[in-house]
């Protein structure tokens, strides 16, 4: 990052991030509504999106981030890949009677900005083959992961990079 | 027997599985970090292919899609409760050490 | 037979933890198997056929009551830490005459049940009638706001009487907020900002299912509570000390609209508390799920107003 | 033969959770404790979906959503919470 300080404080959202994130939580919610009634009750769908996307915009913390849904699409493909590959593996070393693990802990400095990015990489490395996103320090750029193998920080690199990749985040 | 039902039953039993793989974990794994491991991930393969099991059998597309939602955000409790509980035990450990 | 075997490992199941909730050796696992005996009810209503009674009782009986017994038992420990370690049951004499008077309460009551002639030609059949007509599918709703409309007034009264208690002993000390949150913790904003918003729309399915299929306002007002207490303890809602505006208004919308609308029908004629139309029931059931909900997180917020807390 | 499986399946998610209860009675930390809690939460969920598909009453789906979106109460309750308050007075 070019500028990590400025990268580091929570600005607040302004009100035109705040509109952007209604919008798509309202998107959301009103799919959901439509899968759990179909069309019946539709105003009152419409009306519960619209409540609970108010309440979200007043919840938001830190900036939303633009986002592009095609690379989203590639991004879940990548983490349902990965988070099976971590299911699998984790069961594999349960049930192994030799019990093949070799715990340790392992620090990772995030190079990603603060707000959705940052918040979707802990979120994420907790699923990875492995990884356990364990603790955050104060300053929020440096990730305590609690890893099953030394071999599986690997891929923490690689999930940083994807989410890099969806954000748009040039580095 | 249908050939739905045939991949339905082997995802149910697949997921079971990994539910079992889950618990052996928790009792087997020497510390809270590893057992969290074993918890969420697990678990987490063993819901979605009890999930996509139920929606093969239950043949409407309005069904699964509530079942993938409940998956996704089953997803959600279980990596912030990770980092919880992960967090908790690492402050524990500074104040004075474990048990 | 499988039902049979499910039935039974339920059952079994619910005795043993409710056995080792009481008896635990200590206060905080007796919290956690509490919690998790919640869970394990929620599934015997499941699977009795019950999906109303399961919503309640995760949301409450599981979430609202699990975190504020956790709550309280933080603050026991910061303010009487050897009290904390102590086994959670005493030895009592009094115990053994208590468990006889209780035990035989129940046999009597079951037998009771049992001997009742029941004649379900009746009464059901009528309902039934009577539910069809009305436009309400789900005999629950329908037996709860047509036949029963002075029970469930009462009880959302009850709800109300319950508060006002509970704040006569709480007083006005703002200090005893339940979660001091200083400073954000990682990941909690990113869960209440797709939680909460989600839970306003499947309090709304439920409300309004709740004509037709399982729900209602108690299992809705029970959800938008529990997104509340999730504020709470998140720091974004903090207790207050005195009782604001609005507030105010959702603990009594309930009362005040049901004994409204039940009042107002008299001047045209109809018996009291007889409801005009579905209308009614749509806009009073809104009312109670907003006060259930209101009263249940400023319970747990143990406080009489809310004020925004710093994200 | 898929009637069969839907209740064979609850069974032994049950006996599961039988097993996992021994952690609560282990510890040794109350983290230890409250994984249990997390094991019963996730496995519960499943529990309901089979149900919900065996009893044929979607209902229960509803039921399995609300758990699933109350499951990080209970952690957030205990957990969730500035690490200088975490101090040591859990039971072991």
């Amino acid at each position: 990052m070019a500028d990590s300080a400025a990268n580091n404080a929570i600005r607040p959202a302004t009100r035109k991030q705040r509109w952007t994130w209604a919008v798509q939580i309202f998107v959301v919610l009103l799919l959901l509504w439509l899968l759990l009634n179909g069309l019946d009750r539709f105003l009152a769908g419409l009306l519960a999106a619209a409540a609970g996307a108010g309440l979200g915009a007043w919840l938001v913390s830190g900036q939303p981030h633009p986002w592009k849904p095609h690379r989203l699409i590639w991004f879940a493909g990548f983490f349902l890949w990965e988070s099976f590959k971590g299911g699998v593996d984790v069961a594999w070393r349960a049930m192994h009677p030799g019990l093949k693990i070799n715990p340790c802990f392992s620090s990772h400095c995030i190079d990603l900005p603060t707000g959705q990015p940052r918040t979707l990489m802990v979120a994420t490395v907790s699923l990875l083959p492995g990884t356990l996103s364990a603790d955050l320090s104060e300053d929020g750029r440096d990730l305590e992961i609690h890893a099953l193998m030394p071999e599986a920080m690997a891929s923490v690199e690689r999930l940083e990079a994807w989410v890099a990749w969806l954000f748009s985040i040039e580095s | 027997m249908s050939t739905t039902e045939v991949l339905a039953a082997a995802l149910l039993l697949a997921g079971g599985l990994f539910y079992l793989a889950g618990t052996v974990g928790l009792l087997r794994f020497p510390d809270v970090y590893s057992r969290l491991h074993a918890l969420t991930k697990a678990d987490n393969l063993g819901l979605l292919l009890v999930c996509s099991g139920l929606s093969l059998l239950a043949g409407s597309w309005r069904a699964a899609a509530l079942l993938g939602t409940i998956w996704l955000l089953g997803l959600l409790a279980a990596t912030v409760s990770a980092h919880l509980i992960a967090r908790h035990a690492r402050a524990r450990h500074f104040n004075g050490g474990e048990q | 037979m499988t039902d049979l075997a499910v039935d039974v490992l339920i059952g079994a199941g619910l005795l043993a933890l409710a056995w080792q909730t009481i008896i635990g050796k200590s206060l905080f696992r007796g919290i956690v198997l509490f919690v998790v005996f919640g869970l394990t009810m929620a599934l015997a209503w499941a699977r009795m056929g019950a999906p109303d009674l399961a919503l309640a009782e995760a949301a409450i009986g599981a979430g609202v009551t699990g975190a504020l017994m956790l709550v309280a038992f933080r603050r026991l420990v910061r303010i009487r830490p050897e009290q904390s370690a102590q086994p959670a049951l005493r030895r009592s004499r009094l115990a053994l005459p208590v468990a006889v008077l209780a035990g035989s309460l129940v046999a009597v009551i079951g037998l009771a049940v049992v001997a009742v002639e029941r004649d379900p030609a009746v009464a059901g059949q009528a309902v039934a009638q009577a539910l069809t007509d009305s436009g309400l599918g789900n005999p629950i709703t329908g037996v709860l706001l047509l036949y029963r409309n002075l029970d469930t007034l009462l009880e959302v009264a009850v709800l109300l009487a319950a508060f006002l208690a509970a704040r006569t002993v709480f007083g006005e000390d703002e200090a005893r907020s339940p979660t001091p949150s200083r400073r954000e913790v990682p990941l909690v904003g990113a869960l209440l900002a797709i939680i909460v918003p989600l839970t306003i729309l499947i309090a709304t399915h439920l409300l309004l299912a709740g004509s037709r299929e399982p729900g209602g306002a108690f299992q809705a007002g029970a959800v938008l509570a529990a997104s509340g207490v999730l504020l709470v303890l998140a720091g974004r809602l903090q207790p207050a000390a005195g009782l604001s505006s609005w507030p105010a208004l959702g603990l009594t919308l309930g009362l005040m609209l049901f004994s409204l609308i039940g009042l107002a029908v008299m001047a045209f004629g109809a018996p009291l508390l007889a409801l005009p139309g579905l209308w009614a029931v749509y806009l009073i059931e809104t009312a109670m799920m907003l006060s259930i909900a209101m009263t249940l997180v400023l319970l747990f917020a143990g406080a009489s107003g809310l004020r925004r807390g710093s994200p | 033969m898929i009637e069969l499986l839907l209740p064979a399946l609850v069974i032994f998610l049950l006996l599961n959770l039988a097993a996992g209860m021994v952690r609560v009675a282990r510890g040794p930390t109350a983290a230890d404790r409250m994984l249990s809690a997390l094991l019963f939460g996730s496995t519960t969920v499943a529990i309901l979906l089979i149900l919900a598909q065996w009893m044929n009453e979607p209902a229960l789906r509803n039921v399995a959503l609300l758990f699933v979106m109350l499951a990080a109460i209970v952690s957030l309750a205990f957990f969730g919470m500035p690490r200088d308050d975490a101090d040591d007075g859990e039971q072991r």
